[in-house]
């Protein structure tokens, strides 16, 4: 084992010069991400964070000891998540593991459970992601959050009928439940929701029942390639009405989709310009080093990775073991980090709170509205 | 012509296919432990025929018999079940099974997990078959490996095994040599012997004279004729009609 | 590592289950069904909905999933019975489409694509037990049952209706009532594997029964040689652990990890079936039907 | 109104999927080959087309290039894949999961090269306007319809009165006979796969103008042209191509009735319940036992 990792630590992050420095068995930081299949440019993304973090990290030298990066594909499927997690867990000896899709999360959040495994997602905002254990940590609003702050938006710029289309998961699930409770209760009315399957590519039948209900506003509430597919489908069929989505619209391919412009979307804030120090140096590096503006996940698995970072940190100067259990109480002690975007606060069950932002898609950029 | 003197008995069996007339109105009986040859142009409706009495095609109208009960409407399985063995002219041998497997499998004939009965008396039966078929020392060969002849009569062993009162052969002796035929002739005789009832699809009219006790010319689906042998084999019209010179 | 072992052991043992079942349809009966994981699926729905609702007993929970898989196997016998070949390749592939999108919307007893959370560890007897350990020895069991299928009547029953159906039949054989039990039988096994799966992974949820794992299935028996014994179980270890063990190679970039592993086991697939097409343990006389 | 639009949007998708099947099933009916890599002959074909359309070259010279590429393959498929498969005497499913890897490695190298995620040409075609009261159709609609007649009247044409479409046809009903005949069935073929892939070809370019891209999309047309093939009953190109169009349309038209989670299932409703009770299919001879 000894041989390889050298080797893995020398091809993904750093030379092993600076290593062999820094001394001591790296720390090893995993991802759980989709890395083939139709959701495989979240994993990109993902990554990219979490590369950017560990590169400050250790140019700072924040750490006594170095960091190695080890990714398991899971193509988003939980077997293959489990046979992953079971590695890093067992045979990387992962500190730190960094998951994202909602099945994903929730197969192997057992496992890191029984290893006392800290796991932290940054991608995956179905409700039922809170608390699944002690370990499963979020560095994202869940996405019932987000709809919740989209709404009064929605009134001010009278976007008043909805009309809802949603994969039948269970955060679909939880934002058909908002739209259908808390949309009335803000002064709209949800005029119909269409669940489509995860598979499917025609969306120009669903237009037509979608254009029946004659809507203010279209909420797309799916992910992955599957978006861009929708959007297109929609604005190709006659539906001219302002869409509005979550955070999950927050890819390059949506940004560069024509039929994306005036798209709106939930995040949640981030200041790149006018913010701190932190804040600006990430947006700096970033565009540098991958050649485009961050978004928000880049940013929360950037804040994952950093979180992990600054609580290892305050453990070595503790002089304390860094495991799950020292991680976690890191946590609750500490609660308010400094993290991209501003200052994050945690709760008891490991959830980030953030403020959210409105984004809207103008020109292949992202821009936050206000008002 | 039923009952104790003829086991199997067709009335009328009729049936078309898209308009044509490929039986039609076929009355036959085949006599207790007697060789009864089917004879006939291609195209006359032999194997329809035996398709009808075997269930794999349902008659339009006519009855057949077998102890004067009704076989129609029965399924190929169940008529095999009371005594009803027949062979294929292109043989449908258990390809990838060995000899001995192909001779096993046709005396099994429970669908579950086991079979009830006596398993050594059905090995004992799988033995005399391939004795009888002089297949012993091909026994563990696979039925695809075997030659032209060797294949024929192992199609004639799953029948003997599965120890049949009737047999329904489909062109059993065609392409075989001299010898082989006549260790073929023999088979049916033994066969006989004991009382077996034959009926056979047969081309070559030397074999049918050597083997049948009696014919049954068949042309277009309507059986023509019915009788000894000489008679049918000298009859002119007949045979005008068997090479090819029809008469309008 | 042992635990990392132990865990691709138990999916191993699992997905030994599903092929070597499979294998009893395709190899013996000649029946090629791409819905084997609806059936995985239905026993993992079963098993853990016992669990969760009644007793996590592993023993109950096989049980009930097999009844559940082999009793539901009739909407797979049906079509088997009336067509063959590419159409009920076909067939089978209408079922598992539909079965998909009723697993999504059939919540309250699959729990849609959130799944199933929180299935407890499975218990013998009122012990816990480790799934490996229940995995293997229901592996063994079938793997002795299907031994002794294959060489025993029925065995010879499938096989003989495999080469040459209607000369089967002209034999007294009743086709029917024998691939409907090959069937059942076969479903049957793959709910034992579902029930495992979901008493070994905690969590199950309609992503796991997809064609594409059907496919998988259908893939292990083929590579590892269809109608042998020890064929699929090989299968299901090198198909498993060939993924597994790409993720062990140092030099790929991590964003590309994904990809590269599906490419080299693609064209694994492909090469193995170039080369080898009856499979790494079939006999290479016995490739095509007859 | 519902309907009217709902129908004439099947009929586009449906065009597309006649066309796909119909290159499907002549493979199949002519070399009894169950190709399961025709949905990556689709995929490479839409995303060559798509990066020469972005790189700004001429439409027409996409078009031809997603033609050329998608016959290439079909051809390589058939001579480096299937051809020594058959020789060794591999069964259905041998062939089956030869197809599958291939497939899993074209979507991947296509993921690497060309990005993960959904990718579209952007074309003014796909931009629907109110042509009556509720209804609305894009220009691609007539595109699509008249791509597939003019194609299905060029194939007829050639299947009728070509010698080597006649000769493809005949291989189709009956393979021996061909070779008694002294006619090469390598070179038909050949040819089979050559034709059927490049009908993959314009669905694909018409499918990245509309829906647009993802680089698992082949494995949708691939399950899409099997069910059309069979339900059209196998051996008959006009039934494959007259079901894909029902297929398209029974997928659009289902909405009208239900929620669009069932959509899909609807599709392989339709294809169970025909093998069920009519398995011969439309225009199929019987093939029940």
């Amino acid at each position: 084992m000894r041989l390889s990792r050298r080797a893995l630590l020398g091809s993904a992050i750093a030379a092993p010069t600076l290593a062999r420095a820094q001394g001591g068995d790296p720390y090893v930081i995993g991802t759980l991400f989709p890395l083939s299949g139709p959701n495989a440019e979240y994993g990109k993304v993902f990554t990219e964070g979490v590369q950017l973090a560990m590169q400050h990290a250790q140019s700072e030298g924040m750490l006594r000891r170095p960091l190695r990066l080890q990714a398991e594909d899971t193509q988003a499927l939980p077997q293959q998540a489990v046979v992953g997690m079971t590695k890093l867990v067992n045979v990387d000896r992962a500190s730190y593991v960094m998951v994202g899709f909602t099945a994903v999360s929730k197969a192997v959040a057992p496992v890191g459970d029984r290893a006392k495994t800290v796991m932290v997602n940054g991608g995956a905002v179905g409700p039922d992601l809170a608390g699944l254990s002690p370990y499963f940590w979020n560095t994202i609003p869940l996405a019932h959050l987000e709809t919740r702050e989209m709404l009064p938006f929605m009134m001010r710029r009278n976007l008043k009928r909805v009309a809802l289309v949603y994969v039948d998961d269970p955060l679909g699930d939880a934002i058909l439940g908002i739209l259908r409770n808390d949309l009335p209760r803000a002064g709209g009315q949800l005029v119909g929701s269409f669940s489509v399957p995860r598979t499917a590519q025609q969306f120009g039948p669903v237009a037509a029942r979608i254009r029946q209900t004659r809507p203010d506003t279209v909420y797309i509430a799916s992910f992955g390639a599957q978006q861009g597919q929708i959007i297109k489908g929609l604005r190709d069929n006659g539906v001219t009405v302002p869409l509005t989505s979550y955070s999950a619209m927050n890819l390059e391919s949506i940004r560069n989709l024509a039929e994306a412009e005036g798209l709106l979307f939930t995040s949640q804030q981030t200041d790149f310009a006018a913010g701190d120090e932190l804040t600006r140096r990430y947006a700096a590096d970033f565009k540098a080093r991958f050649g485009s503006d961050p978004g928000t996940y880049n940013t929360n698995y950037y804040n994952a990775t950093r979180l992990f970072c600054l609580l290892a940190q305050k453990l070595e100067r503790e002089n304390k073991e860094v495991n799950g259990d020292t991680l976690r109480a890191a946590l609750l002690e500490q609660k308010e980090f400094d993290l991209v975007g501003g200052r994050a606060s945690f709760d008891e069950q490991g959830s980030m709170t953030a403020a959210i932002q409105i984004n809207e898609v103008r020109g292949g950029r992202v821009n936050t509205v206000t008002g | 012509m039923s009952g104790a003197t003829h086991p199997l008995v067709c009335r009328d069996l009729s049936i078309s296919f898209g308009g044509v007339k490929a039986v039609q109105g076929v009355s036959l009986a085949l006599p207790t432990g007697k060789v009864l040859a089917l004879v006939g142009p291609n195209g006359a409706g032999k194997t329809t025929l035996f398709n009808l009495i075997t269930g794999n095609l349902r008659a339009d109208a006519g009855e057949a018999t077998l102890d004067d009960e009704s076989l129609i409407g029965l399924k190929p399985w169940q008529v095999a079940r009371r005594g009803v063995a027949r062979s294929f002219q292109d043989l449908r041998l258990f390809t990838h099974m060995t000899v001995r497997e192909n001779a096993l499998a046709a005396t099994e004939r429970g669908s579950w997990f086991w079979q009830t009965g006596d398993a050594k008396a059905r090995a004992a039966r799988v033995e005399a078959a391939l004795e009888a078929t002089g297949l012993s020392s091909l026994a563990e060969s696979r039925a695809v490996d075997l030659a032209y002849a060797e294949r024929k009569f192992l199609s004639m062993a799953r029948i003997l095994a599965a120890e049949a009162r009737i047999w329904l052969l489909d062109e059993p002796a065609s392409g075989l040599d001299l010898a082989s035929r006549i260790r073929f002739a023999a088979l049916l005789r033994a066969a006989t012997a004991r009382s077996v009832t034959i009926c056979l699809i047969e081309h070559n009219l030397d074999v049918v004279a050597e083997l049948a006790d009696e014919i049954a010319f068949l042309d277009r689906g309507v059986v023509l004729a019915v009788g000894e042998p000489q008679a049918i084999l000298r009859d002119k019209a007949l045979a005008a009609i068997y090479f090819g010179e029809r008469v309008a | 590592m042992t635990a990392y072992l132990a865990n691709l052991a138990t999916l191993a043992a699992i997905f030994g289950i599903l092929a070597a079942t499979l294998n009893v349809a395709v190899g013996y009966a000649g029946i090629f069904s791409v819905a084997h994981a609806v059936f995985f699926g239905l026993g993992a729905y079963a098993g853990a909905q016992l669990a969760l609702l009644l007793v996590p007993d592993a023993l109950l929970a096989m049980l009930v999933a097999a009844l559940v898989a082999g009793g539901l196997s009739l909407c797979l016998a049906l079509p088997a019975l009336r067509v063959r070949g590419e159409y009920f390749v076909a067939a089978s592939l209408g079922l598992q489409m539909m079965a998909t999108t009723l697993f999504t919307e059939a919540k309250g007893l699959t729990g849609g694509m959130g799944g199933l959370v929180g299935i407890p560890r499975p218990m013998v007897l009122g012990f816990e037990v480790p799934t490996l350990a229940l995995a293997l020895a229901a592996l063994v069991l079938i793997l002795l049952a299907t031994w002794l299928m294959a060489r025993g009547s029925f065995g010879r029953t499938l096989r003989a209706i495999r080469d040459a159906e209607s000369a089967a039949e002209a034999l007294g054989k009743n086709i029917n009532a024998a691939k409907a039990l090959a069937v059942a039988f076969a479903c049957a096994g793959a709910g034992v594997a579902g029930a495992l799966f979901a008493l070994h992974m905690s969590f199950v949820n309609v992503e796991s029964f997809t064609l594409d794992q059907s496919v998988l299935v259908m893939a292990m028996v083929i590579v590892g040689g269809t109608g042998t014994l020890w064929g699929p179980l090989l299968g299901a270890v090198l198909l498993l652990s060939l993924p597994a063990g790409l993720s062990f190679l140092p030099f790929i970039p991590p964003t590309e990890i994904g990809a590269v592993q599906q490419i080299i086991y693609g064209a694994a697939m492909t090469l193995l079936m170039i080369f080898r097409p009856a499979g790494l343990l079939g006999d290479m006389r016995t490739g095509r039907k007859a | 109104m519902l309907f009217l639009q709902l129908l004439l949007g099947g009929l586009q998708t449906g065009a597309l999927y006649a066309l796909t099947a119909c290159g499907f099933a002549l493979i199949f009916g002519a070399t009894k080959v169950f190709h399961f890599a025709h949905g990556a002959s689709f995929t490479l074909a839409g995303y060559l087309f798509l990066l020469m359309w972005n790189n700004g070259y001429p439409a027409w010279l996409g078009v031809l290039a997603a033609i050329l590429v998608a016959t290439g393959f079909g051809v390589a498929m058939e001579r480096f894949v299937y051809r020594p498969i058959q020789r060794h005497e591999g069964g259905f499913f041998t062939v089956f999961v030869a197809a599958f890897g291939v497939s899993l490695v074209v979507q991947n190298l296509v993921g690497m090269w060309a990005g993960r995620g959904f990718v579209v040409a952007d074309s003014t075609l796909s931009r629907a306007t109110e042509v009556l009261p509720e209804v609305f159709l894009a220009p691609v609609f007539w595109v699509s319809l008249a791509v597939a007649a003019v194609l299905f009247l060029a194939l007829g044409l050639f299947l009728t009165r070509h010698p080597a479409g006649v000769a493809l046809r005949a291989l189709a009903q009956n393979s021996d006979l061909i070779r008694a005949y002294g006619l090469s069935s390598h070179r038909l073929s050949l040819l089979a796969f050559a034709l059927g892939s490049a009908l993959a070809a314009p669905a694909a370019v018409l499918t990245a103008i509309t829906t647009g891209m993802n680089e698992a999309v082949g494995h949708h047309v691939m399950l899409i042209s099997m069910a059309a093939t069979i339900v059209g009953g196998v051996g008959s190109l006009k039934g494959a191509a007259l079901a894909g169009l029902s297929l398209g349309v029974a997928e659009s038209v289902v909405l009208n009735f239900a929620d669009p989670q069932w959509a899909e299932a609807a599709s392989f409703v339709v294809l169970f319940g025909f093998i069920l009770f009519r398995p011969s299919g439309l225009f199929g001879h019987a093939v029940a036992r």
